[in-house]
């Protein structure tokens, strides 16, 4: 597969197993193994033979002594490692008693072989994860080109702008930067004092019905006070209503408007 | 360019189209998919034939042309490395519970978290996947169809590549561990043995969706995105 | 190792001091002085006479061995660089700021980047003249001969070009861009449009200096004068 040179590196065993001999076990701190399977592997290996061999009892036995002791020693100890104490007392009782015909458990020897599989399999991850870090790895023992080419990709950047938008972008700056000089067109205004004034005059003490077009008639000859003289006056003539001065009568929409002095004010 | 059947023109072509892939994947430092290389050669050239004859024209170099997962790059011989071999610039070993975790995934992928704690029999800390992720050695493939749809996990070509792997089939020792029955998550109650699979997802894998932040931090999971 | 003079061995050590130097020159980060690989051939290696005979095995393939002063290096081959440069094209919409200051430069070229932002009342930002400077349709002329000495900016041949005018003087006037109703028939009497000059530089203004960086960043100002 790959050269054992004498560079090989156990990236596996440096840490606490290499250090517990098989009576110092005892005195190892459980919080240096990953886990009880890496325990049981650890105590399994100092069986020294192959794991498809191990005695699953001395193994369980071992265990459940482990623990006990650190158990005396006031260590605690995570919880993963109380249930495979659990379940290893349990398959030792398994394997000790004779299994019942009417059993549906599984045999001690099925339990055994299941713990069997698994040590094996993590033994062998282990492995395998030894041999890819002691192959030749990229960066380390393999190089790519050290000085690449990259390709440089040039960006065109087609802009989409047309000449009417150039043109109307230009015109309308050009525009807001004209200093706007306010020089307001004079335009004759009636104020409503001022209409109410003339209407008064005007009407003076006529009781007849008179269209208010017919008062104005003088001052509506201008095209652009039309507007304002008319206006202007109506509000005034709608205050002489209030006042009760002033009788306003309109036959239908859009008909002339009359108007007439109200008699009852005439004392 | 490239008339497929002008004959007179082809010893050219082909010498030509030789050139182009060999500076192409020697111009870059990382493995070059050679769907890319395609279109710079000439119309029927077969691309995929072109790259092994430049793999034969450099076997026993002090450049090799290797593939890696469905991409191709120049690396130097491995058998130099006694003389190249570097001190790894990031001094920081694998702690061995990510170095197993690795290997789990490798060799049992696609491959969730419960699955591979059943594995390592203790639970895996969140740092660790994170580092591998990081790495940029495996990835989320999607999630399995199952109550909770777990993640599940696989290796990245950035992991063939720093391992020096062709295919996942080049995983040192999976012949024996497939023999030993080892590569199956339970006990092995059919002839059936897994191999580790990193192509399309299976039939018990949803893909993710595109925001899915999968089980870590969302930083991590950006780089690791950034690898594939 | 090598005895120099043990003819047997020779030709494998020939042939491993080529690989070890092809395997060095390749993964060195930069051109490698042939002192430097000395140490890593056999004891009499004529690494000159190596180098020579790597750099004739490379000649007409797609990657050279090439010298550069007392250095080598692997280079892509000269008639194929075109594979590393790649070319591409999207469209967008100019912004209105871009727009604007691009009808400002069009009509009152030449012009500085203050007077522009006197008539358009708004601070102008880097990036505006930079993409426009970018899209190839503004240039720096000279500098302005004041306080200061601001840099002038006036159109291009690209300018004319992507609007479709002969020269600038196709650029409407007053009356033409009142006709369009693009300018209000209300205007103060002082109100005019500047006829825009494109052609040499002005009185009023100095010549760049070659290695004159303007107010830009370099990169894009590289780029800028590309386009020229």
């Amino acid at each position: 597969m790959f050269p054992m040179t004498d560079t090989q590196h156990n990236w596996l065993e440096a840490e606490p197993s290499a250090a517990i001999e098989p009576d110092a076990v005892l005195r190892v701190d459980v919080g240096g193994y990953e886990g009880p399977l890496d325990l049981l592997l650890d105590l399994a290996r100092k069986q020294k033979v192959d794991l498809a061999q191990i005695s699953v009892l001395a193994l369980a036995e071992q265990y459940l002594a482990f623990i006990e002791t650190v158990r005396k020693q006031r260590i605690e100890i995570a919880a993963d490692y109380l249930v495979m104490a659990a379940w290893l007392a349990y398959l030792k009782s398994r394997l000790m008693v004779p299994q019942q015909a009417d059993d549906d458990e599984p045999t001690g020897e099925e339990m055994a072989a299941l713990l069997q599989f698994r040590l094996a399999r993590l033994e062998a991850m282990r492995e395998a994860a030894a041999r890819l870090m002691n192959r030749p790895r990229f960066g380390r023992d393999v190089f790519a080109r050290g000085m690449p080419e990259p390709v440089s990709i040039t960006r065109h950047s087609l802009w989409e702008a047309d000449l009417y938008q150039l043109l109307r972008a230009y015109a309308a700056q050009r525009e807001r930067a004209i200093p706007a000089e306010y020089a307001p067109v004079q335009r004759t205004v009636w104020a409503l004092q001022e209409a109410r004034d003339i209407l008064e005059r005007l009407i003076g003490q006529n009781f007849e019905w008179v269209a208010l077009d017919t008062y104005l008639a003088h001052y509506l000859g201008e095209p652009q006070e039309r507007a304002t003289v008319l206006a202007s006056t109506f509000s005034a003539s709608l205050e002489l209503v209030r006042l009760g001065q002033v009788e306003l009568r309109q036959s239908e929409a859009f008909a002339p408007l009359l108007l007439r002095r109200r008699k009852a004010d005439v004392d | 360019m490239g008339e497929p059947f002008d004959t007179s023109d082809e010893p050219e072509l082909h010498a030509r189209n030789l050139r182009v892939l060999e500076a192409l994947l020697f111009a870059s430092a990382e493995p070059v998919d050679l769907k890319d290389v395609q279109p710079f050669l000439s119309e029927a050239a077969d691309v995929g034939a072109l790259a092994l004859e430049l793999q034969a024209a450099y076997a026993g170099r002090g450049v090799n042309l290797v593939q890696r997962g469905d991409k191709w790059a120049f690396r130097t011989a491995e058998d130099l490395n006694f003389l190249l071999r570097r001190e790894e610039t990031d001094s920081r070993p694998l702690s061995r519970a990510a170095l197993e975790t690795l290997a789990m995934i490798a060799y049992h992928q696609p491959v969730t978290r419960a699955e591979i704690e059943e594995l390592r029999g203790v639970s895996i800390s969140r740092g660790t996947l994170d580092v591998l992720m990081e790495a940029g050695w495996i990835r989320m493939r999607g999630r399995r169809r199952t109550p909770g749809r777990p993640v599940t996990y696989g290796t990245t070509e950035g992991f063939l590549d720093h391992f020096g792997l062709e295919t996942l089939a080049d995983l040192p020792g999976l012949e024996e561990l497939k023999g030993a029955g080892l590569l199956s998550s339970r006990l092995p109650t059919s002839f059936q043995i897994p191999l580790p699979h990193d192509g399309e997802l299976r039939e018990d894998e949803d893909p993710l969706d595109p925001d899915d932040q999968g089980e870590l931090e969302g930083s991590l999971l950006d780089e690791a995105r950034g690898e594939d």
